[in-house]
Order: C-alpha cells, then structure tokens, then sequence
C-alpha cells in the first residue's frame, strides 16, 4: 500500500544517515509474494526515544513478580523495586491457607556505601529479615544494573541462605543492561524456573491436565480462561507465571499438555520441558471470540477424548451465543476502523482477529520486544545469527529426565496432530498482516508520531508512554499491557470488555469538542488573547 | 489487603518493605520538564528511562518524553561515553529541542562516567544548550534528583551579568504540581512581583487537548529566563529539600540572596510566602487574595468541627509533609505519625519542633523509614485519617481509614494536575478533600440512626 | 436504610413523599441577598422566616438575616397590612438596608394582602428602595421564587433612560452558588465584557471573615446597577428557570434583547455561553480560558474510560439538570433517570429531546415529582452514580451507590461556595467528582484481588 | 454589673421608641435582692430579626415528629414539611419488627387550585396512599398556615379515615399564626398526646418505671441517658417523644413517675396526668455531670429502695470516675471564660451548671420562646396575664379517671419529699444567675451583635441562624439545638462530648489567623488593593 511506503519514507528522512539504515532494517510493508525478513531484537540506537525497557523490567516485572507466594526482593537502589511495585496488574490471590505478596514491594535499597563496599551484607539481611517477618514459601532475588557491576555473588548468597532457612531461593542476574530489551530478562526468568522449579514436587495430576503458560493474568485474563477451561473439564496445573504459585509450578511437569499464549522465551521453556519430562506444547491465542474457540478446539483434539470434546463444543455454543448481540453491537459501531497495534508479548498479532471481530483492520503492527521469529515465524530460528548481546544471556539445555520422563502422546499420533493443530509451532505475526500493511520492530517516539499524523487511525493499541501523545492528536489510544485498568480481555467475556472499551474510546463524546467552537464559526476572527499566568 | 503486614514496629537493617521514595533520576527528569523545549535524557540503561516516563506519565497523564543511552553490556565495559555522545547527536538530530537535561543513574555513576567531561566533548549545535546532573539512584531520592537538577540549571545556565541592575525574584517552586506552579504564578502576578520562576511545569505537563500534539508545549521556563536568574534580587525557594541547593548555588554563583521557605500549603506558610514576597518587591497586598484568605478563614472556623482533633498519620516527600503538618496542627489536627523515605535529619528537626509547640508528646517523626513500617505503627497506634500518595491506599483499605491523596504520585484519581494545594485557595482544597474523606467515611459505616441530613 | 420505600412506582395524587423541591420564598430570599445592602423580607408568619433562613444559613455556612412581618392570628383576620407597615419602618430604623426585597408566603398569599398597596402606603425613607415579589408557597418552587424576585429586581428598579446610547450585557446568573457567580464574572471580565450581574450573591454567602460582622457584606449589585440594567444592550439570561422571566421583563420594560442560555455547566453550555458574549460584544476569545477549555478536553478524553457508559440518575433543580444532562451525556454516561420536584413541561420537552438525540431510549424524565419516586425508580432500574443535592444521600446509601453533591441544597458538606462547577474549571471539577466517586466506590467495594494501584 | 447595664442602655438606644419599651420589659439585669419580673411568651416585634419559629415547628418539628413509627404528613404547601425534614437530629430506631419513618418527608404540596377550592380531597388521598403503601400504626396530621384559613376540617377527617382504616390519626391545628412562637406548637401536641394517646394502652409497668418527658434524643441524648438509667434499674415506659414510639407513649400512665427535662408545655402535661393518672412528677436536669448525679439521686430518693438507691450511687461512681479525668482537662483549658446562652426549651438553663464544671460562667441568657414561670418558677403561674394570643391556644382541662387512677406514694410521703427533692416545681432561669448577668428574652439579631461586641464572651450558644455572624466578629458559637452534628450531651458521656466540643471551638487554632500578618507587621502600609472581580 502507497499509505505504507509513504509513511516509511517520511521516517526515514528524519533520521540521520546510519539511523536510517538501522530502522529501516526494522520496516516491513507486507508482500506475501515473497519470503521477508526483518531486523529484531537488535539494539536500541542511544538518544532515540524507545519504548523498551530493560532485562529486570522483563525478570522481575513480567514473569517472577506474578508469582504471589513469593518474597521478590530487589536487590539494588530503592526505584527498580518502587517501579515495578503494584504497576502491571498481574493480578493474584492467595491459595487457601497461603501467603500474597502481591501488594507488597521488597527491596535492599542500596546506598552509596552499599556501591563502594559491596551490598552482600545488606542483601543477608534482608533474606533473613524477610524470613523472620514472613516465613515465606519461596524467596526471589532479582539484581539490578549496579550488583553485577560491584560484584555481589547473588546467587552464592542464594544457596547460603536457602540451606540456613530451609527454603527456595531463586537468584536473578537480570540486570538492566543485559540484552537489548526485557526480553533478556523473560530468558533469564523461565531459565531459573527450568532448572530450580519445574520437576520439583511429584503431585500426580488428574485428567486433561494442563499448564497455561506465557499467561500473566493481566486484569484477570487469567481467571476468564480458567473459567472456560474448568467449565470444559481441563485442571489447570499451573500458570507461569499470573496468578502463579510456586509449588504449583514445580509440579508443572506432571500435566499432559503445556498451552503457550505468549511467544519466544516461554515457547523455549515449553521446549525445555518436553524434552526433560515428554509433555509437548502446543501455541494457542485466547483472544478473540475465533481465537479462543479455535484453541479449546486444538486442546480438545489432542485430548481426542469424546466427552472432552462434546463439551468443549457445548460450553462454545454456549459462550458463544450469550455474546453474540453485544459483540454485534459493537461492530455495528466501529465497522470500517483501523488499527495500529504496537505491544509487546503476542499481543500484537493476537489482537488483530478480535479487532477483525469487531470491525477494526490492523494496518501497522509490531512487537517492542520481539524476535525474528516472532515475527518470520519459528521456522527461521536456526538462521536467526546470534549477535553480542544475546550472547550474553545464557542458554540453557537439557536432557532427558529418565525418572520422571514420560511420552504422554505415541509418536504416530503426535505425527499426525502436529498437521492438524499448532504443535510446537507458531508461524509469526507476519502471516497475520495484509499485503500493503506494515510491520515495524521497536517502534519509537517520532515514527509513532509519523503514524498518527499520515494513516490517522481510529485506534492505536500500544502502552501508556505513547498513549497520551497519540490522544492530543485525536486518536484514541489503548493502553495495551494495562488494559487501561480494564479487563479481563482474553477468552469470551474478555473479548466483550475489550469491545465495549474500544467502543468508548473512539466514540466518547470528548473527541467532537478538541477544536473549540471560536475555530469552527465563521463570525469571529478566533484570534485569542491574554495572558494565561493570571489564573 | 496487606494481610502478611503483623507484629510490632523493628527496624531493619536489609530488607526496605513498601518504599515510600523512589530514586533520584525520575525527580530530575520531572523538573528538566519545567524548562522550555528541554528534552531530558536519562544516562544509563534504558529500563531506567522507560520506568521513569510510564511512571511520570501515569501521575499527570500528559506525554512525558525523554530521551536514554540504552546502555548495553559493552556499555558497562567500556564506558558510557560514546552512547551519550551518539545519543546526544541523535537527539539534536531528530527532535530539535533547545536544551538537553542529562541525568544519571545508577549504573553510568556506579561506572564512573564523567559526563560532564563527554559533554564537553560532545559537538553541540550551535545555540543549543545540554546541562546535567549527577543523580545516582543509590542516594537520596527523587526528592534529591529534582533538587539536584535544578541545581545544575544554576550552575550551568544561570549568570550574573556584571554591571547590570539586579532585578526581579526568582522563585522556586519545588517539587509540587503544575497546578501548584500556576498557583504560585498567579499569586506573585497579582502582587505584581517582577519574577523568574524555574522550573515550571505547569504548561508542559497538563497541557490542553487541541488536536496538535507538539513534543515541545508552550510552558516551561526559557534558558534565557534561567540565565537572567543571576541577576535577580533575591531568590525565594519554596520547599529546603527540592529548592534549596538551587538557591544556594544563586547565592554562591552569582550573589543572590537566598530565601528558603515552607512550601506555600496552608495558611501560615501561603501567609510566609507572601510577607516575603511584600517584603522584597514592596508593593500592597492584593484585594482578591485577601479576600481568598478571608474565605479560607472563615471555613477554618466553621467547619473545624468535622476535623479538629482527629488524629492524622501522613507520609510522602519532606517540603509537602513540613508544610502539611503545620497546617494540620493549624486545623486543630493530631499528626500522630509523620514519615518519609527521603533522608535528612533536618526534616525531624522541624517536624519535632512543631510537635513540641503544639504539645504532642506521643507523635512521631521517622526518616529514610517505608510504608511496611507506617502501616506497623497504626495498626499500633490508630488513626482518623491517612494523607499521602496512592501508595496509602492499601493501608487505609487494610485499616478501613479514609485517604486523602496528596503529594506526589497520585496514580489512581483526577484532579491533582488542575487544581492547586498551594495558597490560599489550595487549603481550602485540602480542608475539603479532609472533610469529605472524614464525612464520606462517617457516612458508609456510621449506624443507620446515626445517619444525618445535615452536617 | 429508608426501609420502608417497598413496590414499583406507582403515582399518588395526594401525598408527597420526601419532596425534590421546596416552597418559593426560600428562593425568593437567596435573590434578594444577592442585591448590595438588601435586607430581604418575609411577609408571612415568622416561622417561614426562620425555617427559610436557617436552611440557607446551613447551605452557605454563612450570616443570613432577614426579617420578617411576624404575623399572629389577629393579622390573619385582619390581613397584614400593619405588620408590614410597621415591619418596614422598624426595619428601616433599626437595620438601615439600603432595599428592602419583600416576598410573600402561603399565609399573606391566601389572605389576599395587596403588598404593592401597602409599600406604596409606607413612608419608605429617602433614598430607600423596596421591592417585593409574590412568592406563594402553592405554587412552582424554590426555582419559581428566584425567578419572581429576580423579575421583581426589573419591574421594580430597571430603567431606560431614553435618550442614552445602550451599552454593556447584563447577565443573570440564575439559581447558582456564589462560586459560580464568582467564574461567571471571571469569565466576562476575561472576555472584556462590560456587563452588570445581578443577582450576585458572591461576597454576601460566601463571606470572608476578617473578624469584623458586618450585616450587609461587600457584595451584591447595587440598586444603580440594577436601574442601569434598563440600558444595556442585551441580557443572557442563564437557566430559563430561574433567569427568563427577568429577562423577557426586561425586554418588555425596557426592550433590551434577551438571550436565554443554558447555565453554562458542562463544556457544551460554556461554549455556548462565551460563543454568546463574543457574538454580542466582539473581541477575541482569552487564551487562559482557552488553556482552560483545552485541559477540560484533555481531561474528557484521558479519563473517559472511568465513567463512560456507567448509568446515572440525577436529581435536582430544573436549570442545572438541564445543563447536567447535557454535560453526563458528552461524557459518555447514561441519564437513566433524571427527576424534578418543580413544575414546568418545558423541562420534559428539553430533555427528552436529549435523550432522543443520544439514542436513550429507555432514559425516563419526570417533573413535579419525589424522592420517594426517585428511589422507587432506581429500585427498579439500578444505576453506578447518583447526581443530587444532599437530600439523595439515603438513597445513595439505601443503594449502596455512590452520590455526587450537586445543586441546591448542600447540608453536609463543605466547598461548593467555593468552587464553582460553572465554566470549564467547573466542568473539571464535576468530572473530578464523578471520577472519584466511582472509584472511591470501586475501591471500597471491590474484591481484594482486584483492587489496584494505577487507575 | 456595669457591663450589663451598658449593653442594655446601648442595644435599646437603638430602637424606636415602642420597640424600645418593649424590648425593655424583656431584659433583666440579675438582682437577687429584688423579686424580678420579665416579659416573656409575648408577640415578636414586626420587622424585628427574631429567632423564632411558628406553631408549626413546636409541634410537628419538635413534639410530634420524632415519634419514630408513625406517618408525619403535612397538610399545607411543601414547605413546611421540607424544613422540618431531618434538620433536628431527633435520632430513633425501628422498635423490633416496628416502622421508623424518620427519614421520610410527608407532605400534601397544597397547589393554588386547593387553596381556592380546599384540600380536604388531597389530605384524605394522602393519607389512603400512606395506608396503602406503609400501613403505619398511626398518622399525625399537621396543620400550616392556609389550612385553618380556608377551612379544611382536618380533624373531621382525621376521625373519619381513622375509623375507615382502623389506625390512630392524630390531627394538630398548629397553623404558624397561632401564638407567638413554637411554644404554642408544643402547647397544641401535647394536648393531643393528653388526649388521645397517653391512657390508651394498659399494659402493666415493671418496677421502678418512668417517663422521660421533654427529652427529644437530639444527637441521642436520650440513648445515654437511658444507658445510665438501666443501668441502675429504671424502666423507662416512654419518652416523651425522643425515639418515641407511639404505642409505649400510649402506655406511660403505666409508669411510676414522670421525670420532667424540658419546660412549659411539658411540665402542664406531666401536671394533667397527675391529675388523671396520680403519677407525679420530678424536675430534673440530666445535663452536667452534678445535674445528672442530683437527678439520679432524686429519682432514687422518690422510689426510696435501698438497692435502687445503693445501685445509683454505685454507678454515679463508677461512671464520674471515669470522665472526671477527661473533665479535668477541659476545665484546665477553659477555665475563667465566660458563656452567654441563648436557646430554647431548657438548656439555656441546664447548660450552666456543666459550663461552670469546665470553668465558664454564663454571663447572659435566655429563651428564644420561653414564658415567666421559665425565667421566674412555676409559683409566678397563677400571676401571668393570658393575652390574646394565647387565649387562642386551647388548654384543656382533665380529671382523675377513676378507673385508671392510683395514688403512687401516701400523701404524707409526698409532702415530706417535696421538701427534698423538685417535685413538680421548678425555680425558674432567673434563680440560676449570678447578680449581675443579664437575662433577655426572645434574644434578636442586633442585641445579639452588640452583646458580642461589648461583653466579648468565649462561647455563644445558640442556634444557626445566629452561629456565623457571631463566628464572624471572631467569637465561638455553638449551635445548642443542633449539637454542631455532635452528640450526645446529656448524661455523663454527654458531658465530656460537650467539653471536647466547647475546647475544640474556643481553641481551635484558626481564630488566631483572623487578622492577615500585614495587618499586623509593621513593615508594611497594610493597603490593600486590586480587583477582586478578577478571581
């Protein structure tokens, strides 16, 4: 599309030359003529406005925080605990009888002496002094920039202080310069889970167990699915992480089927726990009315079990209908729209069909933190070149667990599934797009602008530090990591609160009063003057 | 709510529960704002810059851009030096702003980066200003980054320029609202006081909606404004914590005299602040604000009734709390519990020193302390009324104790942008949102025969 | 809680169930006030008197005097010809008002006392003026009564001098608070309008106190700008309710062109409102209350997500539901239900037609109705909020709904004196009202697991 | 005292001529040599700012309306019913399984075509939708000024739907003319209460029962009251009509002894059911901690047990103990100030004695709607001159109803404890003064405003209308009708309640903030100037 092309061209000119040529390795107008390839999780140019954040944003913040009976301490000065404290809505609750930290915010809180000596000390006590306030089940340590700098042995203290207090202490070397962006930090989180949670506790599972994984349980997503899921006949194992529980997740390896929602570091756990413990992994997308049908459908036909499957189709007829008129109702509204959508995780790609739902045609996407094959798709992982970097941040691998291994599905069968359902693959939001459309990694402050200015969308999905520039420009924008302290919006009822939101927000009332009525009336000269100190 | 918060106040030695402060970078990054075209640039990862603006942003819901060096491992290798000049170049290139306002952090100060030294060797356009502070998040708070950037206006802008009459007042507004900014503007305009007030927020901030969105709104003070500042009279910092080393750095660099006073927030300080500024500029009191403090007067009296001898707890910044736990005592109020996280004995001096005028022997006063240890010594030592930022409200929901949000961040509610704390008007505010909070309260759990038509 | 508020809704045709008005003279005396040096006057039973002056006095928390004819049986059978007669003359010796405004009760009404007769028998002392209205109880409101003496202020003072060019806009600011008087005024002189309210009750309600009592305070429109009246160009008249009758005498007595207005509550109203002063008398819009109008835009489209969509039932006086209406439906909420006790079919009318244009269609109005009604209705047909006087308060907690203090009267709270809800800052404030109600609400009541930090 | 004197001269100065005779003859500067006369319960002045209310208000607003289970309608336009509508904190609760209506407003809204054709068809339609919709067990229906005017015979209908629905229905001609303040209200409730409700129920009384009469539960007096009171034993029939419910008013012959609070209309009823009866009655005063301990002690000495009277003393000191602290403390803070004490019914009286318990001497008082015997005592009764105005409030005549009668105590018994105790007597507000102070009655806006400027008291009691304008010449008011929304007052809780509030008044730190500092420091003109228009 000419609207795509000139768009990037626009960008591209405010750059200087070398920026250039890095965006522009970051822009694809979709062709599916032909096989294409785009730069990601590549380095953020410095001075340009970025929305990334960083690998303790992605540790700490998106996949250890959720777990709710855990001590997270943050070791290092106060504001990477304060940011990260009560911030993402990953919602929880406590398990009968356990504990929620949830609402709570722990940190060493380093000070000056702390750089200059050292801050294992101060980080000794604070386990010791969480453990005698909270006798906490699980206790995580999640560094921050300057502990890797001065050389705090994190995780030696870890092992000390498990072994003194008879607990389970995770240590995180996540860093806020490790990798490019949050997603180093993602990659650091699942390895820890890997190696020191899964496979720990031995609870048998029940029938049609499952793990739902890459779920955070934003504004209750979690809960919503878990609605459906039960209502089927699914136990759900555990969630890595929303609403986790840590002895819930250490017996994650007894479920028959691990259910990806998000992409790339959890797709990598997944894989890691097939090959350890034999359960296999398939992708699903909850969001949308479509999504989720197709994804209880795939789960269904893995379980291939009659009556599993009868009430899969049931509770879908019967979700389903109870929704149908409202859903219609908004597309009756917002017919015709389009969208940008710029969102870390799957959100990005996952959006785009109950946006279709309702009406709304993606025209530009693109993950903040995504990979190549987020985006090309997990057939380009083995061509993906490992640059610096990533380099840094450790790869695990293992092995068989020739205890607790066990083949839940027989290889002829497991052949013939993977035809029929996403088994292990995912096939990247490029697939997704529309020719002409396009797709931009690691969207920033001035293409942003670029964006609203020349597509003048209806509704811009991304996160709160470009909502508000995009609102003075008259369009709606979505807070897509928050919800706009909304939600659920996955599964079902979620798609109806997300369509009744994006039907406020494009058609609130406010938007007809932005230019005043001084501008609109031929009788005045809309001259305005005064001085705006005096009140 | 808050159900693992049990047992008796201890203080720690290791673990922070619930920080009631965050780190220099965000207060820095706050008042660069308040300068004109500025565009701030946090030194550092770029987790840093992000977490900074997503929360700035949450509090005024107004764009808050800045710019970062997206450290990377090499970066803590080898230096920050070149991700801030390339930065900085990038920056000049693509959003043209005036002035960049570097900030560091953690990680370039716990490598050692000399900015000022890679400034210096940064070709900066022509006409083009870049200033910075030192704002390791290992210090301090973000009380301290805000006063240490405004600092760094001084030193790196302001000048005295010889031979030249001194003229007009600075003012420094310290840590508070836009709203508050505009507050403190209008005051000093009414008394017709020649004045350079820096920063100011308050058209940057809480801009208004015209369709056109501009990276750089109209608001915030000039560099050319800010250079003048050297030949003011005096200065008048509001708030010793955010606004008194730029004040003091006047005096030093340029030989204006310093003027440190309460944050203007209820009547006694409004009072202060005015005198002092009757006092330099000269000049008559202004009908229309006597006629506010009158008002606000008249209110002190004849509602105090729903307040006087409530016992309050508050926590937040040092200039808000000073201020605030005089005018509470002023309403008749018993600030049973004051606490920061920011650090400065100065601050117990003065909170202590009002306890013992108004005779209250078992009130408290606690520094660089956190939310865990407010919340252990009301649960001791209950309270009518909590005011502080959003992060109370967990306690007052755990404790069934109305909030009255104030200072700095209000991450959940409306109105903190548009409508000032400061002056006269501001206390009567703040006398409202007490008395609501107070009857509200009284309203949902009273006994249904205690139920009242009037009040 | 109003336990004994059962069944579906069914009309009465005898009893009034906890009425959503009250009688005219009430009204008539909040007028009056609004005149400098005015001593409003209570022709009746004294007991009408008290009741009307205590209930103002509990509204605005502030000296509200009157006297009154004091009748006992005898004046009854004899009509009150004397007590006022000698009422006037006491008043006149002892209070020294420069106007005496007179309203009548249901008591002198049903007698039949011809008050024009009897001032104009009484030696009034020179350069004293008295005026009065009639004010029966039976009939309209509290709104009605306003509005008569407000007429009354024409009929008895407005005059064309013929001969003189017309000059200036005269604005009637209708049944509002002192605070809204205030931002009306703010808003005209801003916009360089020479104009004359009148009423203004803003320094006479809503006083300073600066230790000194002073009967008639500093405030109100004086008896000469109230004559001059008769000469200006035009009169806005705002809130047809309260202000048209005024308005239209003026037309008729001194043909000066009459504009009637919504009150300019909301954004729409408020454009409407300076539209109309700038088309009457040219100049430029001002660009603090364009800064003003642009937050206010801001504001509406940052937060809509907290109250777009959500149900609201409003109740109250006809001129600000009017204008309520219209401002709950730009912000996206749902006027499930919106109730007078005030006679006036033309009110269905306008606010049907809202309903219409929005699409509600199962939004119901209703005049000369009850609370009782009102809480019969919302029984049936819950909603998320409560827009009302304080009188809504048992409902609101009845319900377990939040309630938003607006209108006449106040009892229970205190700022409305001093903050206005007119204008664009107004507007502000209302939508900071709404939004803290519904998530004070949600805060309260949600469960643990979903209450939250950012909002 | 000279002070005295000065104001009286420098208030009638004031006047005209008539006014000023008149205002005269209400005024009495304390002389205890002298036998003293005042003017009292005559016709306000017209033009004169009064404080005073209507019939209207004493009967519907102050007697009638707190009885909790009955339906209140108001047959006039809506006025007068809205006034009274929750504005005097006559707290009550629902009895078990009973009605409270005190958070209803009934009224008629008389329109101007019932005024010219009569409202006689609305009032019965009222009341058979109140049935219809509460089937309360009683109804009042109160009369406004038009009523009586244009004829409506409320009482015929009051009889005729009573019989038609089978409930009690109570109508009051209390149109506002009628007398000269509310005095004549209370007069006209009472009388109905005396004749058509007190007697009606036989329900037999346990030990030591009484009536609490001119108590009306304001800000829940009564509660703390009866707290005490069943605490030592008492049983308390009815309240006269604090929380009152209809059916244990009906009942109150019943009880032992009436213990009388309030003055005038009240004191003549507890004389009629004397008469009727043969219960007598007590004065008492239940405000202050030594008012409450003589009352206590009073009562106890009438019913003459050893264990009732051990149990009062016991609790007398048991609960002093425990305030005479907090008491302490206030009196500390206030002691030496001085009151004046403006408010109707008893408390203008009663209120000195706790005043004086924290320090404060009362320098001026009076009633807003008293009569002689409430400044002069009861003997003066035989002596006051019935006008015309009160000529028109009926008084009603009974005699002892033989079936129902018996003597309480033995005659002999009786003499000797009159000798002891107030029985059926009281001295008056005069025999309370100190020589001196100034008593005025019916107390007015301008004498009001010149007894702040020249007496300059700490504390003002009195009611709304009067509060800010003495607030603002930088004086302490205190609504005593209302509490200032506190409460409750009476009894011993009552009393620190009281002191709290009078310290918190007197000391609350704003009034030093009256004058603004350029008024006060000298380098400054103190001009002021601009334009307040201008926000």
């Amino acid at each position: 599309m000419s609207e795509s092309k000139k768009l990037v061209d626009k960008v591209l000119d405010i750059y200087p030359a070398k920026v250039m040529k890095n965006r522009k390795s970051h822009m694809v107008i979709k062709d599916a003529s032909v096989k294409q390839e785009i730069a990601a999780n590549t380095r953020a140019i410095p001075g340009i406005i970025t929305n990334r954040g960083c690998a303790y944003a992605g540790c700490k913040g998106v996949v250890i925080g959720p777990i709710v009976d855990m001590v997270h301490i943050v070791h290092g000065p106060v504001g990477c605990s304060y940011y990260a404290w009560g911030t993402r809505r990953n919602k929880g609750k406590a398990r009968e009888g356990g504990q929620n930290f949830l609402e709570y915010a722990f940190t060493t809180d380093m000070q000056e002496s702390d750089i200059v000596f050292g801050g294992e000390k101060k980080l000794k006590a604070a386990i010791d002094e969480a453990v005698e306030l909270f006798h906490p089940k699980a206790i995580s340590i999640s560094a921050t920039c300057p502990v890797g700098l001065i050389g705090d042995d994190i995780h030696a203290i870890a092992r000390d202080k498990a072994k003194e207090h008879g607990l389970k202490i995770l240590a995180f070397s996540c860093e806020g310069y490790k990798g490019v962006s949050q997603s180093a930090g993602h990659h650091i989180a699942n390895n820890k889970l890997m190696t020191d949670v899964i496979g720990t506790i031995d609870t048998p599972a029940k029938e049609f167990s499952i793990n739902l994984l890459g779920e955070y349980n934003i504004g209750g997503d979690e809960w919503e699915i878990a609605r459906v899921l039960t209502k089927i006949g699914y136990n759900i194992i555990s969630t890595m992480t929303g609403n986790g529980a840590i002895d819930e997740i250490a017996n994650a390896h007894k479920a028959d089927l691990n259910v990806i929602q998000c992409h790339r570091s959890i797709n990598y756990v997944a894989e890691m726990v097939e090959t350890k413990y034999g359960l296999p992994w398939i992708k699903v997308n909850f969001i949308g009315v479509e999504g989720f049908s197709k994804a209880l459908r795939d789960m269904a036909k893995y379980f291939d079990d009659p009556a599993l499957t009868a009430r899969t189709e049931a509770v879908i007829a019967e979700e389903t209908a109870s929704i149908e008129e409202e859903m219609a109702t908004y597309k009756a509204l917002l017919d015709g729209k389009t969208a940008v959508l710029f969102v870390g995780g799957s959100r990005a790609h996952h959006y785009q069909g109950l946006l279709r739902e309702i009406g709304i045609e993606t025209i530009v996407a693109g993950y903040e933190f995504g990979h190549r094959d987020d985006y090309e798709g997990r057939d380009v992982i083995p061509y993906i070149k490992v640059d610096a970097d990533s380099r840094n941040i450790e790869e695990i691998h293992v092995e068989k667990d020739e205890k607790k291994y066990s083949l839940r599905i027989p290889a002829s069968r497991a052949e013939q599934l993977k035809k029929e359902i996403p088994w292990a693959s995912y096939d990247g939001l490029l697939s997704e797009m529309k020719d002409g459309t396009l797709v931009i990694d690691d969207l920033n402050h001035i293409e942003t602008e670029q964006i609203i200015k020349i597509l003048k969308p209806e509704f811009f999905g991304s996160g709160i530090k470009d909502k508000y520039m995009v609102q003075k420009m008259g369009v709606y924008a979505k807070q897509m990591h928050s919800y706009d302290y909304s939600g659920p919006y996955a599964g079902y009822q979620g798609a109806v609160n997300f369509s009744r939101d994006v039907a406020a927000g494009i058609l609130t009332p406010a938007w007809k009063y932005i230019t005043a009525p001084w501008y609109k009336e031929p009788l005045l000269s809309g001259k305005v003057e005064g001085v705006e100190q005096v009140c | 709510m808050l159900d693992e918060t049990k047992g008796l106040y201890k203080k720690r030695t290791g673990l922070k529960i619930n920080p009631a402060k965050t780190c220099q970078p965000i207060g820095a990054m706050y008042a660069a704002l308040g300068i004109h075209k500025c565009l701030p640039h946090s030194h550092g990862s770029q987790g840093c810059c992000s977490y900074h603006r997503m929360h700035l942003t949450r509090h005024y819901r107004d764009p808050i851009v800045a710019s970062t060096s997206s450290f990377t491992e090499g970066a803590c290798v080898f230096g920050g030096k070149s991700n801030l000049k390339k930065g900085l170049e990038n920056v000049f290139h693509i959003y043209n702003p005036d002035v960049v306002a570097v900030n560091t952090t953690c990680l370039s100060e716990t490598i050692g980066d000399d900015v000022g030294e890679i400034i210096k060797s940064t070709d900066v356009p022509e006409g083009k200003t870049v200033i910075f502070a030192n704002t390791p998040s290992y210090a301090g708070s973000h009380v301290t980054g805000f006063s240490n950037m405004c600092k760094a206006m001084v030193t790196h802008v302001s000048e005295k320029k010889e031979g030249k009459k001194a003229k007009g007042i600075n003012i420094l507004p310290g840590y508070v609202e836009p709203s508050d900014m505009m507050e403190i503007k209008r005051i000093a305009t009414l008394l017709n006081v020649p004045f350079t007030m820096f920063p100011d927020t308050s058209n940057v901030v809480a801009t208004p909606n015209t369709g056109n969105y501009s990276m750089y709104p109209e608001g915030g003070t000039t560099i050319k404004e800010i250079r003048r500042a050297g030949n003011a009279i005096a200065t008048v910092a509001l708030g010793s914590f955010s606004s008194e080393a730029a004040a003091y750095e006047l005096e030093k660099k340029c030989e204006v005299v310093p003027y440190i006073m309460k944050e203007p927030i209820g009547i006694k300080a409004t009072d202060a602040f005015i005198m002092k500024l009757l006092e330099l500029n000269g000049g008559n009191m202004d009908a229309s604000l006597e006629f506010e403090r009158g008002q606000l007067v008249d209110v002190m009296v004849d509602v105090h009734n729903h307040y006087h001898g409530k016992k309050v707890a508050l926590f937040g910044d040092p200039d808000i709390l000073i201020a605030m736990t005089e005018f509470v005592i002023d309403l008749g109020m018993i600030p049973t519990l004051v606490l920061t996280g920011t650090p400065g004995k100065i601050f117990v001096a003065e909170i202590q020193a009002m306890f013992d005028q108004a005779g209250l022997t078992e009130s408290q006063v606690m520094i660089e302390e956190d939310l865990f240890t407010f919340h252990q010594l009301i649960k001791a030592s209950p309270v009518d009324i909590i005011i502080g930022n959003t992060y109370g409200k967990y306690i007052a929901r755990a404790e069934q104790v109305p909030l009255v949000r104030m200072g700095w961040p209000i991450l959940d509610r409306v109105g903190h942008s548009y409508f000032p704390v400061v002056g006269y008007k501001g206390a009567l505010r703040i006398i409202e949102k007490i008395t609501t909070a107070l009857l509200d309260h009284y309203d949902q759990t009273c006994e249904e025969e205690d139920f009242e038509l009037v009040m």
